[in-house]
Order: structure tokens, then C-alpha cells, then sequence
């Protein structure tokens, strides 16, 4: 059976789990052939599924319910990441120490369905982001992290396992640095879940093959979560493009490991519950309107942990 | 070659502007650097540190020669850190998306030129498709083509031909309706039929419209290559390495990368050059 | 061939042609109520002063402007199908030569079109342009030409394939007098030879009268036609004819004409 | 189906009438000149209705233009901010300098045969350079507002203004050039009166060209980086959310402005190159 | 203002001066060992047949040609010095009008390049057309003109200006005989007046005649100089000159000149 997987993002150890999976012969082992695309900042995974380009693919739950909101029918079926790897890195010399400093300053905020979790907690804050003096600048900041380095903004989104190191190596120590975890803000959001097309779910074969497909990555997360600095090794051998680096991915798969740990794939109705919260108590643009039905099931997890 | 001597003077001045503005955009961060540290850097220390920043803003010369050279000669030609596989991958691309585009674009003059509906009605939408941004609109058209079974390199040359043909298209109006009235005149005495005016009089009269928008058309057709590979989830290519040095601010990679790009398409630009040379001395309008 | 007299049957028939140019300050009257019969094999002489509107006529007649008066047929048809059945041959006020082309090339251009064989081509080419005296210039590009030799080249293009109507306008203006008797005897050569149809401008008062079976006087703003002279010469007529004094007469009265036509002119 | 079958109709129906009217005389007047593209424009509107309801195409793909009409009618403020950030602001002015730029390098390089030779290969590199990878490092240079934008669009428009310039300035015959060494015109005497007025329909196919390149090159850089408006902000944030009908407005504004840019330039062209004979009389 | 007479002064010397072009099949030899003294104030003609360098000659006085071979000064310099101070007005062959400027704009432009005062530029301008008889169409556009008109607003564009040297090729080539008789006269007075030296090429041996102190005839490949005549006539000369016995005599040895030009051809 042939399984194609859509990521969200480039090649790199955010996905080790999938690679693994794929390199030790997992998917084989289940009888799956399973085509990994990556993704990248043009790439809305949404569209390629509901293009045919891709059986399954890898987003955020707030984009997936955004998406849904939209008409695209997709529903969770599994959700390797139990905690999320959001956070926001401040300058020191930039005069933040808490969000009470926010006040005034530009902050650098990733778009194309990641500011949600961002929008929220200012709301929250009961800062607008309109760049008034009261509230915030916002910056839509690409993909890496200048800003921060150029000072161009006071704070940036990082990821812990990705741009947050990346500023480490660009020369800044972690005394420099003033970082706030969604997670301990209490806006955290799920992250990297799997999700298919709904009505692809009415097909019981289909459902199988999920199941196996599920069951073999999160054989290959487990793998990759003891074997952190292997499965960096098996990532870097299927990037196309050259350009990672042994000693950034190796550090990365080590901060993912903390991300997925715990998770065995099903999708804890508690976090779930938590993201929607968040997500509807957003202000005055809130992204989903009203609470979501059959977004997500346990019919895939459960028949792959029996 | 006599052009040899300027172009070394040129360059030279250029390289030499570069590590001016590479020591003055790079100070900066030394000095930060310095700062966090609470040490006092001078003049004499700051200078070298800005030609060794591992994330310059502006990397030196050298270091994108440096770059370059390792991705040229360093690595075999098949590796994926080679940026002769990687050139290799966005020429195959915008060489096939050239060829659509400038047919495209040189049928769709014939066509504006030739009947009245097409110049009132295509005109106005081959302005408005290029006003569409192609960044935004690449995605859709690689989930559409795969939706239809259509991936790997097509994708990538139809975006690339998408940004060529327009080029194309307003240069060889403009030529193929250069020719003055006596020249047309001549050929309606003659009763031509219009296959034999386009052959006989326009074509060769729009030549040297036709290479000036060739030009541009090949240099539109790389960019759009290196777009379409972004899309694609930009797993190799010269876009690839763009995209994923800025992600990782690798900024000496983007900027061999981006020298790899400029190389290719000035190479194909002269490449261009060198056949319009050679048809215009054979046509008898090169003086 | 054909026997090259007139034969009765009008060629060109203008009766009452106007044509106006709309230009941005006013329109320009070029032609005014022209009424003018050309009979098959008439070698016809437009002359008239500078601007008179002998170009626009002769274009007129080929279907490159359109009266926007009156009516012009040619052959019985309109000179847009005439046009279309390939009934003319027009040398330029300038020469007009394809600077892509050689000359040689440039001659074949009208033979490439009209689809002759190819060995035809080159036997064609060869000897227009001995006629007009380029024998050994077929391999040159037109700006390595002197003036008087782009004319004749243009010349020879239009002579390369037979058409049935020749329209010429200020075809020898650039030639000295000795090529200039040349290709005069040359042309009415042509036209005993092949009976064709010929309308000619020229600023030369001798050469409208040597060469004419009728010269056509126009004068200026708006162009109309003051006098129509029938030629009492006969058909053969060597150079020296120009002594006679039917010759001296006819001179003499389009002088007169000319004259005419430029006190209209004030 | 049967909507499907309706756009192909509907494809071939208006395609004659359109042929139709322009080989009418209808076509000359300055409404029929309207009307040709605008039936054309419709039809292709239509056809796309038709075709995204016949095939059931899901919306977050492609959605149909009424959706997008709503919401273009719908989001006028958003639209309209979005455009002075992009458009007039990024656009326009980097259209501008780059344009400026190009003809000024073009008159160097004919003036000095050592220009010539050593700025024009080193110029073609220079602007060759790929917006993509430039666009990153101009945000980084000129931050992330309109600025940066304007400088993405000076590059980007450099290079196709130039080529034809330079082409243009060589496209003077000889006679007229004769002309004005018989003057003994100066160099800038020549340029002004001679080589500049018959590059000029060079000149402007470059600026027309440039005017869709400014456009491009202004949103695409925001995809890298920018305020939270503009056109390429919106497009890039709401791909995101799936809201497409939204990016379909934003890219209607675009080939809108786009357009009127075009349109705009073409008229100048028609200005000042009258006398070219593509411009006259045509048959 | 000047007296109008020859002073001695040596304008155009040239000596040995040969100049070959080399074109793809081989070097073409336009001018062979031509050796020519022209006087300040001197009506130079220059006669030939069709190709056989007249054009060349005066693109080599005007330095738009370099000689290959020999010395040519004007003024006692090179020619490049001399046209770096302007000595020139020049008429081409061809009328080569810019066509992006009217006909008034054409004239006006060596006026703008040589830094006359704007009022000065307009009565200039207004002058010329009257000149040229072409009052009236100082608002058209090249395009919009006869080939004759357009010859002459060439000429004008020419003598807007005062250059010390006139050099025209063919200018009165596509005019009828009435405004060639009044532009010779014309021209001839503001020669009188100006004492401009002129270099002047035709096609009519009367012409030739009527207008020179010197008549060049040339013969072709390679042009070389086979006569020069120094004219008899008085400088001041009404159009009945062309009937006296001289003038006819003149006439004949040019005619016999170029005949023997011709001869050389075969
Ligand atoms: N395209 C045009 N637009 C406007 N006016 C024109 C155009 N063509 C010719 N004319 C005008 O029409 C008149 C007649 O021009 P035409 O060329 O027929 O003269 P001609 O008799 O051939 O003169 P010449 O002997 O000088 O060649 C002139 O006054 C000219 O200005
Ligand atoms: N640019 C050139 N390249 C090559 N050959 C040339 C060039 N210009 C002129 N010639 C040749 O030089 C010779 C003299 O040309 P030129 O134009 O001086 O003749 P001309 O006496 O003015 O003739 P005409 O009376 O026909 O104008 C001709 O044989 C011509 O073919
Ligand atoms: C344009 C763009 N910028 C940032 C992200 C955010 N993002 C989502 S997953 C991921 C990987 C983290 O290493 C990142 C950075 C995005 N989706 N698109
Ligand atoms: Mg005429
Ligand atoms: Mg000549």
C-alpha cells in the first residue's frame, strides 16, 4: 500500500520520527510505502491534501480548525507531539523581562496560520496589536532570525528546538536572552499532529492503513527519542538540500524528544480541549467561531494500539 | 579578449566597495558582541572580525569565494552540497521553461499582431496575469498539477515560462510591428499573403527586439525556476539552497547560492548575446 | 510576346478621385477631382511640382491609399482585388531596400513570394541586374551602396517578375545622365517587348516626353490634373528623336503646364 | 456536469461573438476597444464559476469568483490600506529609482566603450540575481517596511529597463547619426536630441515590462518579511488560514493596479513614440 | 556680409587621398589618388556616374569617412578639427529628417545644438521654410511630407545655420525644374551674399554648369578624377546664362567627360 506524507516544513529533525520510521523499514514491516514531501513556507499542507498530492500530513491544530473553518473537512488522527515547542525570545538589552514590557515594542510574529497562538496571548494581555502606543508592533517575520539579531525587533518567535539555537549560534548566550514558553503562558497550542480528509475516513481499508501508518511512526518516534543522535543522522541523509547540519540537527532532535515524550500517538481530549479554549478566547478576531465537531477521532489510534 | 581588461577594472571596484560595506554593516555586531561581553573592542580589532562573522550581515568577498568555490570544486558534482548538482537542477528547469515561455510568448504575439480580437482581448489579461503574484499563486499550480499527475520538473518550467513569456510577448509586438510603411507597402504591392510578410519582413525586421526581450525572458525564466522550487517544498535546486540558508541564516550560503544563480544567468544572458551577434553579422545588420 | 500596342482596353480608370489626409492640424486635400483613362500597353508620365500628389495617385492606383472620393478601378476591378491578382510592380520615391537582405536577395524577395523555381530565381536575378547595371553588387547589403545604386536595385526588384502594371515613381532621380539614356532605351525596350502597362513620375521634362504615350500635368494643393498630353511620337524612338520638333513642341507645352500649375501655387 | 458542458458553451459562444466584434467596424470606436476585452474578461470569469461549481473544486483550492467578489465588496479598508502600503509606497517608488537607475548605467555603458565592456556583463550578473534570494537579504538591510520593498522592486526592474535601453541606444541609423557629427553636437547633444528619442520605444517596452516586474517584486517581498499589512502580507497570512477568497481579492487588486500601471505607461509610450511605426498607422 | 569672392585661401586640399572599404567579399576602392584644391568662396561641383564616390568624397571632407590613403586639410586642418568647430552644413543624399520632431523642429535642432537664442531660432526657422517654399508645414511630421518636401526641408535644416562649408548631395534630385530654377537662383544669391565655399553633387550637367566655379568630373571604380573645369561664367549669373555660348560649351566637355568616365566602366 502506498502512503504519501505532506510535512509542514523542510527536512529536518521537527519530522525525525517519520524518517526513522521510513529508514529502519517500519512502514516496510507493515507493508507501507510511504513517500515523505516536505514542506516549507509556501507549501499550506491543507491545500496539497485536499489536492490529492498527499494521503496525510503533518500541521497545527490551529490551522487544521482554522482550515476547517474554511470548508476543508480534516480531522487528527493521531498526535505525536504532546507539548509545544512555541515560545517568544527577547533581547535582554531590548528592556523586556516580563510581558509586562511588551508595551511598546515590536515583536516578530510568524504568519500563515502560526500567529494564532501569538494573537491570543496578547488579547489575553489585553495588548492590541495594531502598533498603537498602548499595544504592540507587530512584525511578520520570515524565516529566520535576523530581526532579533539585526534589532530590528525586541523579541521573535523561536521554536525550542529550532531558531531558538540558531540565535545561540549566531553569538548570543542564553544570559542575553529572555524567552517565554506558550506552554508556561498557558496559550500553548498542539502542535505537529497527523491529519486526513474526513470523508477518506468512512473507507474502513483506508482507516487500516492510518492505523498501520500511525502504529510504524510512532515506532519511529520512540526509536528516534532513544536514538536521538542516530535519527539526526538519518535526517540529514534525506535532506536533498544540503544544507543542514550535523551538530544543529542533533541538538534538535534532542529538544523534539522532549516535545513528543509522552505521547503515543493518541490525541489527549484534555489538550484538545485546552487548544479550542485558547483558540475561541482569542479578542476581537477569534479564529474559529464555534466549537469544532469531528475534528479529530480515536478510530485510527485506537485500532493501532490494540 | 579585449573585454577582459574593463571588466577586471569593474570588478575590482565593486569588490573593493564590497569589503568597505562589509566592515561598516558587520562593525555593528562586533561591537555588540563586545558590549554583551563588557569588553571594549578598537578600531584595528573590529576590522578583521568583520571578515570572519559566521552570519555576516554582509558576508566578504572571500567568504563568499569561499563559498562558491567549496560548492563548485569541493564536493563531488553529484553531492547534494554541490551547487553543480543544485545549478544543474534549476538550468534543467529554466531551460524547458524558457522554451515554453518564449514559444508561448512569440505565438501570442503572432497571434496580437495578426488578428484584432486576440490583440483586444489577450493583451489586457497577459498584463493582468503578470501583475498576479507568482509566489502566491506557484503553490496552487503545483497542487493543481499534482492533482493531475503532474510533478518533478514540469511544475517548476511552468511557473519559470509563466514569468518568461511576458517579456517576450512585449518585445516581439513591438517588432514584428517595426517595420515602416514603405517596407509593408512593398510586400502589398506584391500581394504577399501574411505567412510571407511575417517570414519575409516582420521577423527579421523584429530581431533586434526579439534578442533585447530574449534576454530578460531568460533571466525571468531562472527566477521563475528558482520560485517554482519553493514550492515544491524546495528540495533541490539553487531556490532550495536560497531557501533553506535564509531559513537557517546561512547567510554565506544564500549568498553563494545566489552567485551560483547570477553566474547561470549571465551566462545564459551571454549566451543570448553571442547568437544575436552571430544572426545580426548574418543578416547583414550587425555594421 | 504580346505585341505591346495599346490595345483599347482601359487599365486605369479614375473618375473623379479625391483623397483627403486628416493630419492634427486639418486635413490635407492631396487629390482633387482626378478623372484620368489609362489604355493597356500606355506608358503614362506623371509630372507636377513638389508635393502635388503624383505619390499619393500612383499609390492610389496600387491600393496603398484609399480615395476617399470618387472612383478608381483598374483592370475593371478595384485596384484591392487588382492588388490581390498581383497586377503591379511599384518602385519606390526611396529605395526602400531590406537592410537584412543582399541585394541579390533583395531582388529575389518578389520572386521568393510569388513561389517562381529557384533556378528561375537566380536566372531572373542575374539579369535584372545586369539591366540596371550591378552586374558583380548581388552579394553587398544595401548600405554598402551608393544612392543611385540602391535606386537602380530597387528597380531591378520591381522588373524581376512580370507584372502587368508598372508604377515607378522618380525611378532614375538619382542617376547621372548617361545611365540615366541607358536605362531609359532599356525601359522602353522592356515595354514594346512586353506590352505592359506603365505610370511613371518624373521630374525630367525630356524624359516624360522621350519615354510617354501620354503625360499627365498635375498641379499642386490640391492635387488635380491640368493637362493630359497624347504623344504624337512613335513608338520606336531612338535617342535621337529628342532633336525633333515634335519633341521641342511637347516640351515646351508641359513646360508650359508646369508653369501653370505653380501659379496656383501663390 | 452539465455546468461543465454550460462553460465550454458559453467558452465557444462569446469566442465568436469576440471575433465577430472586432472584425466590425464597432471595434474602432473607443467603446468597442472596451468592450472586446471586457467580454473576453467576463467570459473567462464565468467559465471559471462554472467550472469550480461543475467540478465541485473545494474552495480552500480555488474558489469561485463570486466568493471573491463578496469579498472584495466586503473588505474595501483592508484592501485599500494594502494597496497604498504595497502598491504606492513599494512599488510605485521603487519603480521609479530602478527605472531611473537603468537608463542613467545604459547612458554610462554607451558613453565609455570601457563601460561597455566592463559594466554590462558585471551589470547583467548584478541584476540577474534572483528576487528570491535577494528579497531576504534587502529586509535585512533596509527593514522590514516599504523600504526594503522599493529596493527589492530597484533590483528588480534594473536589469529588463537596462538591456532594452542599451539596445535602443544602439538602434539610431547611420545618416542620422552622420547628422549630428556634422553638428559637431556634443555627447549629451546627441544623446538628448538623437540616441534618447529613438531608444525611447526600447525604453518603454523595458519600463512596460518593469511595470508588472515592480508589482511582482513588491509583494513577493513581503513574503520575507514585513509590517502587518500590504498586499503580500495578506496574501501570505490568509494562504495560511485558507482564506482564499481573500487572496483572490488581494490578487484581483493586484492585476487591477497592475493593469491600470500598464495602461497608464502604455499611454505615455503612445505620447511620445507617435512617430514609431508600430504606433501609426496599422494594418 | 563677406564680399563673396574666392581670396586665395585654400579650403579643401586634398592630395592622394584614396579610400577603400572592406566589406565581407572583398575591399571595395571608393576613391583612388584624388588630388583637389578648393578656394575660399569657390562653387565646387561635383559629376559622375552612379557609384563612383562623389558621396564619398564629401563624407571624407566632412570627416564622417577616413581616407585610407593620402592627406586631406580643411582650413589648413584635419577634417575632424574642422568639424569639431563646426564648419560644416551638410545635405545628405537622403533626406533623413528625425521623425519624432516636426518639420520646423528638424530645422530648429542645429540651431538648439549650436546655442542660438530662442527668438533668433524661430525667425531662422520662419526664414528657411520661406526659403525652401515650404511655408505651412513647419507643423507636419516628416511622414506627412512628399519626398521633394522632404528634400527640402533638409535643405533647410542645412542653411538654418552659417556654416563655412556647404556640402550637398543632390539636394534639388526630386524636385521638378520651376522650384530647382528658383532654388538654384536662391542658392546662388545666398552664395554671393555669404561667401560660403560649397561642395555641391549632381546629376544635371546644366545644373553643374549654371552653379560652379568648379566642375569635378569623377569616373568609377575606383573614383579618381578625370577633369577639372574652372568656369569662365561671371559670378553674377541670370537664368538666360544658360544660353550663352560658353555656358554650352562648358556643358559639352562635362558631357564628354563623363562620357569617357562611362567607357572606363567596361
Ligand atoms: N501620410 C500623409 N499624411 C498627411 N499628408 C500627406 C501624407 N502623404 C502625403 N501627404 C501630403 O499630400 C500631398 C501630396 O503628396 P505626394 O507625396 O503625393 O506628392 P508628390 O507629388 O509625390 O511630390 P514629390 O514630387 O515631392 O514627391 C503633400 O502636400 C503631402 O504633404
Ligand atoms: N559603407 C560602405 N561599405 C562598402 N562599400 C561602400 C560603402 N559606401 C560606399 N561604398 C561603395 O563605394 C563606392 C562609391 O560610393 P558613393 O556613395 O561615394 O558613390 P556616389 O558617387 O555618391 O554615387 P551615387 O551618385 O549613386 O550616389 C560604391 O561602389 C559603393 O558601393
Ligand atoms: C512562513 C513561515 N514562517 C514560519 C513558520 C513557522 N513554522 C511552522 S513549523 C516550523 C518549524 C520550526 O522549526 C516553523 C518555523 C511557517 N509555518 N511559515
Ligand atoms: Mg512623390
Ligand atoms: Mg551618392
Amino acid at each position: 500500500e502506498e502512503v504519501t506524507l505532506q510535512l509542514k516544513w523542510v527536512t529536518q529533525a521537527q519530522f525525525a520520527g517519520y524518517y526513522v520510521a521510513l529508514d529502519q523499514g517500519f512502514y516496510e514491516e507493515e507493508g507501507l510505502e510511504v513517500t515523505i514531501k516536505p514542506g516549507g513556507p509556501d507549501v499550506a499542507p491543507v491545500q496539497v491534501l485536499l489536492g490529492g498530492g498527499a494521503d496525510v500530513m503533518v500541521d497545527w491544530l490551529p490551522s487544521a480548525l482554522a482550515a476547517r473553518e474554511q470548508g476543508a473537512d480534516i480531522v487528527n488522527i493521531a498526535q505525536p507531539f504532546k507539548s509545544s515547542g512555541m515560545m517568544l525570545t527577547c533581547l535582554k538589552e531590548s528592556g523586556v523581562s516580563g510581558p509586562e514590557d511588551f508595551k511598546g515594542k515590536t515583536l516578530g510574529v510568524w504568519f500563515g496560520g502560526n500567529e494564532y497562538p501569538f494573537l491570543n496571548w496578547m488579547s489575553k494581555l489585553g495588548l492590541p496589536t495594531d502598533g498603537s502606543p498602548e499595544g504592540v508592533t507587530v512584525l511578520k517575520q520570515g524565516f529566520n532570525v535576523d530581526p532579533l539579531l539585526q534589532k530590528q525587533a525586541a523579541c521573535i518567535s523561536t521554536m525550542t528546538y529550532n531558531e531558538y539555537w540558531q540565535v545561540i549560534d549566531a553569538g548570543l548566550s542564553p544570559d542575553d536572552l529572555v524567552t517565554f514558553k506558550y506552554e508556561d503562558q498557558g496559550v500553548a497550542t498542539l502542535e505537529d499532529g497527523l491529519y486526513v480528509m474526513a470523508d477518506k475516513l468512512k473507507d474502513p481499508a483506508f482507516v487500516e492503513t492510518m492505523a498501520k501508518f500511525v502504529r510504524a511512526s510512532m515506532k519511529g518516534w520512540k526509536w528516534a527519542e532513544e536514538n536521538p543522535d542516530d535519527a539526526a543522522m538519518i535526517v540529514l541523509d534525506n535532506d536533498d538540500t544540503g544544507a543542514q547540519t550535523e551538530s544543529h540537527q542533533k541538538r534538535m532532535m534532542g529538544e523534539v524528544a522532549k516535545l513528543t515524550a509522552g505521547s503515543d500517538g493518541t490525541l489527549d481530549e484534555a489538550d484538545y480541549k485546552r487548544t479550542v479554549a485558547t483558540l475561541m478566547g482569542g479578542g476581537s478576531d477569534p479564529v474559529i467561531s464555534k466549537e469544532p465537531e469531528g475534528a479529530w477521532t480515536h478510530e485510527v489510534t485506537d485500532k493501532a494500539l490494540q | 579578449m579585449r573585454s577582459i581588461l574593463p571588466v577586471l577594472t569593474v570588478v575590482a571596484v565593486i569588490v573593493a566597495l564590497w569589503y568597505g560595506a562589509a566592515a561598516a554593516m558587520n562593525a555593528q555586531w562586533v561591537r555588540d558582541q563586545a558590549a554583551r561581553a563588557g569588553t571594549e573592542v578598537s578600531l584595528a580589532q573590529i576590522l578583521p572580525r568583520t571578515m570572519s562573522q559566521e552570519r555576516p550581515v554582509l558576508p566578504a568577498p572571500h567568504q563568499v569565494a569561499k563559498g562558491l568555490w567549496e560548492g563548485v570544486a569541493g564536493q563531488k558534482i553529484t553531492s547534494k552540497r554541490s551547487l553543480v548538482y543544485h545549478g544543474w537542477i534549476t538550468l534543467s528547469a529554466t531551460l524547458l521553461g524558457f522554451g515554453i515561455g518564449t514559444g508561448l510568448g512569440i505565438l501570442l504575439a503572432i497571434g496580437i499582431i495578426h488578428n484584432r480580437a486576440m490583440d483586444q482581448s489577450v493583451m489586457p489579461w497577459a498584463i493582468a496575469s503578470q501583475t498576479i503574484p507568482i509566489l502566491a499563486i506557484a503553490p496552487m499550480i503545483i497542487v493543481v498539477l499534482n492533482s493531475i499527475g503532474v510533478s518533478g520538473l514540469l511544475p517548476k518550467a511552468v511557473i519559470s515560462a509563466y514569468l518568461s513569456f511576458f517579456p517576450v510577448v512585449v518585445g516581439m509586438v513591438k517588432g514584428l510591428r517595426s517595420p515602416d510603411a514603405m517596407q509593408l507597402d512593398l510586400l502589398s504591392t506584391y500581394n504577399a499573403s501574411r505567412a510571407q510578410a511575417f517570414w519575409k519582413l516582420r521577423l527579421p525586421a523584429s530581431m533586434p527586439y526579439l534578442f533585447a526581450s530574449l534576454k530578460v525572458g531568460i533571466a525571468a525564466s531562472l527566477v521563475g525556476a528558482i520560485v517554482g522550487e519553493l514550492p515544491t517544498g524546495a528540495v533541490a535546486g539553487l531556490g532550495a539552497r536560497l531557501l533553506s540558508g535564509s531559513y537557517y541564516g546561512q547567510t554565506i550560503q544564500i549568498w553563494s547560492a545566489l552567485f551560483a544563480a547570477a553566474i547561470v544567468a549571465a551566462a545564459l544572458v551571454g549566451i543570448v548575446g553571442a547568437i544575436q551577434t552571430r544572426v545580426l553579422r548574418r543578416m547583414g545588420m550587425a555594421r | 510576346m504580346a505585341e505591346g500596342l495599346a490595345t483599347g482596353r482601359p487599365v486605369i480608370e479614375a473618375r473623379g478621385v479625391g483623397l483627403t489626409f486628416a493630419t492634427a492640424d486639418g486635413p490635407v486635400h492631396a487629390l482633387k477631382d482626378v478623372t484620368l483613362r489609362v489604355m493597356k500597353g500606355d506608358f503614362v508620365s506623371f509630372i507636377g511640382p513638389s508635393g502635388c500628389g503624383k505619390t499619393t495617385f500612383l499609390r492610389a492606383v496600387a491600393a496603398l491609399e484609399h480615395p476617399t472620393e470618387g472612383e478608381l478601378r483598374v483592370n475593371g476591378m478595384t485596384p484591392e482585388e487588382a492588388r490581390r491578382r498581383r497586377a503591379y510592380g511599384y518602385v519606390f520615391q526611396a529605395a526602400g531596400l531590406y537592410p537584412w537582405r543582399t541585394i541579390a536577395g533583395n531582388i529575389r524577395l518578389p520572386l521568393e513570394i510569388m513561389g517562381f523555381a529557384r533556378d528561375e530565381q537566380e536566372r531572373r536575378v542575374r539579369d535584372v541586374l545586369q539591366l540596371v547595371e550591378l552586374d558583380g553588387f548581388g552579394k553587398k547589403y544595401p548600405w554598402q551602396l551608393s544612392g543611385g545604386m540602391q535606386q537602380r536595385a530597387s528597380i531591378a526588384r520591381a522588373l524581376a517578375f512580370d507584372a502587368d502594371i508598372l508604377l515607378m515613381d522618380e525611378p532614375f532621380g538619382a542617376l547621372d545622365e548617361i545611365v540615366r539614356d541607358r536605362l531609359n532605351e532599356a525601359l522602353l525596350k522592356l515595354w514594346a517587348r512586353t506590352g505592359k502597362t506603365i505610370g511613371f513620375v518624373t521630374h525630367s521634362i525630356p524624359e516624360a516626353v522621350y519615354l510617354s504615350t501620354k503625360i499627365v500635368v498635375m498641379s499642386p494643393r490640391p492635387g488635380r490634373i491640368t493637362d493630359v498630353i497624347e504623344s504624337p511620337l512613335p513608338r520606336e524612338r531612338p535617342l535621337d528623336i529628342r532633336d525633333s520638333r515634335d519633341f521641342i513642341e511637347i516640351a515646351h507645352r508641359v513646360r508650359e503646364g508646369l508653369r501653370a500649375g505653380h501659379s496656383y501655387d501663390e | 456536469m452539465t455546468l461543465v458542458f454550460l462553460a465550454l458553451v458559453t467558452w465557444v459562444v462569446t469566442l465568436v461573438l469576440n471575433v465577430r466584434i472586432s472584425r466590425s467596424a464597432f471595434s474602432e470606436t473607443r467603446i468597442g476597444r472596451l468592450v472586446v476585452p471586457a467580454i473576453f474578461g467576463l467570459t473567462v470569469l464565468l467559465v471559471w464559476e462554472l467550472l469550480v461549481r461543475g467540478l465541485q473544486v473545494p474552495t480552500v483550492i480555488l474558489p469561485p469568483p463570486s466568493a471573491i467578489g463578496a469579498r472584495i465588496a466586503g473588505s474595501l479598508p483592508v484592501l485599500w490600506g494594502d494597496f497604498v502600503q504595497t502598491f504606492v509606497k513599494g512599488a510605485l517608488s521603487g519603480w521609479l529609482i530602478g527605472c531611473a537607475a537603468a537608463v542613467a548605467t545604459a547612458i554610462a555603458i554607451d558613453r565609455s566603450p570601457f563601460l561597455q565592456r566592463g559594466l554590462l556583463p558585471v551589470g547583467n550578473f548584478v541584476a540577474a540575481l534572483p528576487i528570491v534570494g535577494i528579497a531576504p537579504i534587502l529586509v535585512m538591510w533596509f527593514g522590514f517596511d516599504w523600504q526594503s520593498k522599493a529596493a527589492v522592486v530597484v533590483v528588480m526592474v534594473f536589469f529588463p529597463v537596462l538591456v532594452n535601453t542599451v539596445e535602443g541606444l544602439a538602434a539610431t541609423d547611420r545618416m542620422q547619426r552622420d547628422l549630428m557629427k556634422t553638428y559637431s553636437a556634443s555627447y549629451a547633444q546627441t544623446l538628448l536630441k538623437l540616441r534618447l528619442p529613438a531608444a525611447m520605444p526600447f525604453i518603454f517596452n523595458g519600463l512596460k515590462i518593469a511595470t508588472t516586474l515592480a508589482l511582482i517584486g513588491a509583494i513577493v517581498a513581503e513574503f520575507f518579511g514585513s509590517p502587518i499589512r500590504g498586499m503580500g502580507f495578506r496574501i501570505s497570512a490568509e494562504v495560511g488560514r485558507l482564506g482564499l477568497d481573500m487572496v483572490w481579492a488581494e490578487i484581483a487588486v493586484a492585476a487591477l493596479a497592475g493593469s491600470a500601471f500598464y495602461g497608464v505607461v502604455a499611454l505615455v509610450e503612445r505620447g511620445l513614440t507617435f512617430w514609431h511605426p508600430s504606433q501609426r498607422r496599422q494594418r
